[in-house]
């Protein structure tokens, strides 16, 4: 395992140390690892928080900021943050205004953060609501899964949320926005390489260096199935052709995102987006706007996702308001 | 069924032995975990009984609810993930059943660990041949409270407990996994043993050695 | 060798059709290989031009915009540009205020940018200066190299001399600017992994898993020389103290650069920045801005490259002018 | 001095030899660019080397002047880094000596090489032993003159040209690189080939076989 960390143990701390360097527009609660806006939200707004496992940067801290999120819980790597965690941001940020959690859908996080709302009611008043999301595609959403996995939409809808509650839009109608969010967007994603967890220190799972993995989500989790490894052409096939078949997104304009898995670089993820920009330019689906990079990533594992939203006007507008986070900033 | 009663400091010791053998078998369950999972499950798990023991030696609780519920919390703000939770509200509710006592009986033990059960079940709404911990953790309630309803010692019963946590573990593996992250995999989850029934089967036969001889 | 491609040859060509997908402010001329702004600078302005081979992606396609370059001639991967594309670009954005080329210091670089200039002058008569970078200090400054290479110290620049340049500024006042940056900037970088270049399909040198390679430039040239594989603190301490001992950067405010090499995931360059920012601290620097992330990488090379860069208050003003280019964004 | 005359269709088929070793070396020259440079020296010359034969079979040129300034056009025109400007240039001032000639006696071929040298040598400064393709290019003229001067057949001055250029390129083995990219590495670049003398090795290979038996 080759890494630039210090010690595995200590990955995530060490990570927030330098995040607290980075930038004087955050501050940093080391010992709840929760990463908060140096300057709070005007009295009266909506908060917004997320969270979950270390390893997706920049979700979710790079996303805490004018435009986007209040505080972001910090778990582990690939470990849902604690209720405690979660409690204690809730009481930080909110203005009296209610605070909204933003949860990926999966079993840890929907309940570590189902424990945090019912004690932030108990404990104290705050109102609290949750929004899921479980955009992935690669996952059967039936009875008998955990349902969808919330991958790439998360990011779409921290932006487009955000900038709602920074307009000063009241907890129902934001929590009826972000799930409107999430049901119009879907994500695929395929590994070129497994991750290496630091605590385990080696690769999750062995993929032969002629295959690839299809459906991968963002844990580094083994995807649906393997096959050999295609060209940029026939893997953006593998991505958009799922997401095409199970929503229709030729109705509205789209927000797309290639998404890097954090060890793909630059070059290759601007050549991932012109194939699929072919593949919806031919489908007659009308892109609105794009997000190319390392987003909603897995550690070090190569390989990339694809995200489709539809939108309406408004969300446009939204997505269009400006945003000041170490991950995403415009506008300002 | 027996009289025998079991004490704080067993309960302890048996929370100790728990500890040590997630440790130990730490590398085995986030094996386990990589396979169908996201390869943290020893870790968690070791993080949150080493917070348990750190917390319970420097502040040794004084009742065998309050045992539970530091237990409990311990791990619900140390772990994270699925495990925090269900192992959290696990001993949470086993805390609240157990109450202010010093000692217990077998039968209110298996009341605390049914009520323990129970908090699982609600939070993670897991049926039986999911292929989680609950496949370990129902076989086991279901055996002790057998062998305890059978008049069998507090020792056999355990014994039966840990037998029957292990035989669900290895059960497991011919499961499609229906809840958690393995659920993601559908059919190739199928040949793998569950994690969380691992972890589960390492609490039983710390149980089991503990009230060996009872 | 795994990477998500059509085929080694078509790598730099797909990738520029990609970026045409990615945004209407860019306009490309797929056959020259050359980047341009869709909307040309006013009448009266320098132009700036870069370019170098492909690999060091956002450098230099994704600095083209508002506030940066004009153009950037992309070459083959690694490889320089050749003087016809240069020539084609220099033409194209000449405002009758002449234009400056940044070249980074490589010997095919600077040929060919150099007969670029040869024939802009010759064909065209337009006003061209060069300034070239040579900022990395793990190469020798000695007459018995080709010099010191051009690294992290070029991003600073495109975009302080672009903002100069936005201003009005004219061409011999910027070529001082450049020319005055250049000098007061140092770079040094480590590589954990070796890139591959795709039409090579393997790694360019051997790395064994316990060892790093120390002085690495962009090209998967091999570095000065190899270490047993160090933690984040050590490899901080590896990469800030030759650059403090060539230059002394506590009498001015520094802007720091902490560059991802392609493959490394955000998580650990944050990690990292803070490592850097601690001996900064102590050693009595004062940081006045920051970028983490992937700025000018070498494939998917995984590691890290510092820059550091000793500001003035007008060159932190330039930098905090707008920019509107695909890697780097604010104020617009 | 042999009275023997280059055709142009001869300087033709010599860069048509050349253009076939680099395509068969190529993987070879990107080798030693891999170890003291950036692995991209065969690809860099085949994708010259193709774009100059593409170039001449379609408009072929009717002097050698406007052969090799065509050659020199296309290589700095399509390859790029240090060995675009380099073989381009010595191309090109080639041309420019040459003129617009239909033949070249060996005299007129050794003064267009040194004049192609000599634009080698304004582009890119090098000395002798500073590992660069100066250590194959300058003992395979100055062997060609020699030979010419002695009275020797055209074959036997390529030939000696060839062997010079050949000795010169593994000579570049114990050399510490002065210039180019491999300059970098120091010492450490003792003890690798220079990637640039190896295909000026292959363009005096190419050279012996056209005229072998003139
Ligand atoms: N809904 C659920 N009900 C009961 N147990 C569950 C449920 N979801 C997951 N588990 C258990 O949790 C274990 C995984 O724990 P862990 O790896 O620590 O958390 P995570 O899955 O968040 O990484 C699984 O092996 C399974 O036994
Ligand atoms: N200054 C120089 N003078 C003469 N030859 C040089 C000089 N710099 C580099 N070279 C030659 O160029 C070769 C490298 O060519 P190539 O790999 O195609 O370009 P690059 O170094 O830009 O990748 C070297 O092996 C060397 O022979
Ligand atoms: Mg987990
Ligand atoms: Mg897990
Ligand atoms: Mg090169
Ligand atoms: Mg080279």
């Amino acid at each position: 395992m080759k890494k630039l960390i210090n010690a595995p143990d200590n990955l995530v701390a060490d990570a927030l140390l330098g995040l607290a360097e980075a930038t004087t527009e955050l501050q940093i609660d080391h010992k709840n690892r929760i990463i908060y806006r140096a300057e709070p939200k005007q009295k009266g707004k909506v908060a917004l928080i997320s969270g979950g496992g270390s390893g997706h940067e920049p979700l979710h801290g790079g996303y805490v900021g004018l435009g986007m999120l209040d505080a972001a819980c910090a778990g582990e790597v690939f470990t849902s943050p604690t209720p405690d965690q979660m409690l204690a941001a809730t009481k930080q940020v909110d203005t009296a205004a209610g605070v909204l959690y933003i949860v990926k859908n999966y079993t840890g996080d929907i309940m570590n953060f189902e424990m945090a709302a019912e004690l932030a009611t108990s404990e104290t008043g705050i109102n609290v609501l949750s929004v899921v999301t479980n955009d992935d595609v690669a996952v059967q959403d039936s009875l008998y899964t955990a349902g969808r996995r919330g991958v790439g939409v998360t990011v779409l809808l921290e932006k487009i949320v955000g900038a709602a509650a920074e307009e000063g839009q009241d907890l129902s109608t934001l929590s009826t926005l972000a799930r409107d969010i999430n049901n119009n967007g879907r994500s695929m994603g395929i590994a070129l390489t497994s991750c290496t967890v630091p605590a385990v220190g080696k690769p999750t799972f062995d993929l032969p260096d002629n295959e690839m993995e299809i459906g991968i989500g963002i844990h580094g989790e083994p995807g649906r199935h393997r096959l050999p490894l295609g060209t940029a052409r026939e893997i953006a096939e593998q991505l958009v052709e799922p997401i095409l078949a199970d929503f229709n997104f030729t109705s509205r304009p789209v927000i797309v995102m290639l998404n890097g898995m954090g060890a793909s670089p630059l070059i290759e993820l601007y050549l991932m987006y012109g194939e699929v920009a072919k593949i919806l330019k031919r489908s007659g689906i009308n892109v609105a706007r794009n997000l190319i990079g390392n987003y909603i990533t897995a550690l070090d594992m190569a390989g990339c996702s694809v995200t489709l939203l539809s939108v309406d006007d408004q969300m446009i507008k939204l997505w269009d308001a400006p945003v000041k986070t170490l991950g995403l900033r415009w506008g300002i | 069924m027996t009289s025998k009663t079991i004490s704080l400091n067993q309960l302890v010791a048996w929370l100790n032995k728990f500890s040590e053998l997630v440790s130990a078998q730490c590398n085995y369950l986030t094996d386990l975990d990589a396979a169908i999972g996201d390869a943290d499950h020893g870790t968690n798990m070791v993080r949150g009984m080493t917070a348990v023991m750190n917390a319970i030696t420097a502040a040794p609780p004084s009742t065998i609810g309050d045992l539970f519920k530091v237990v409990g919390m311990t791990l619900v703000s140390t772990v994270g993930g699925a495990s925090g939770p269900l192992y959290g509200t696990f001993f949470l509710r086993m805390g609240v059943t157990s109450g202010a006592v010093s000692e217990l009986n077998g039968a209110q033990l298996l009341m605390a660990l049914n009520a323990g059960m129970e908090g699982v079940v609600a939070r993670g709404k897991p049926l039986a041949n999911d292929k989680t911990l609950f496949d370990a953790l129902a076989p086991a309630l279901h055996a002790f409270a057998i062998s305890l309803n059978s008049c069998h010692s507090l020792s056999d019963a355990a014994l039966a407990a840990q037998t029957a946590a292990a035989v669900g573990r290895d059960a497991t593996a011919s499961l499609i996994a229906r809840k958690g992250r393995a659920s993601y995999l559908g059919e190739r989850s199928i040949g793998h043993i569950d994690p969380g029934s691992a972890s589960t089967a390492l609490l039983f036969e710390a149980f089991a050695e503990v009230f060996s001889g009872e």
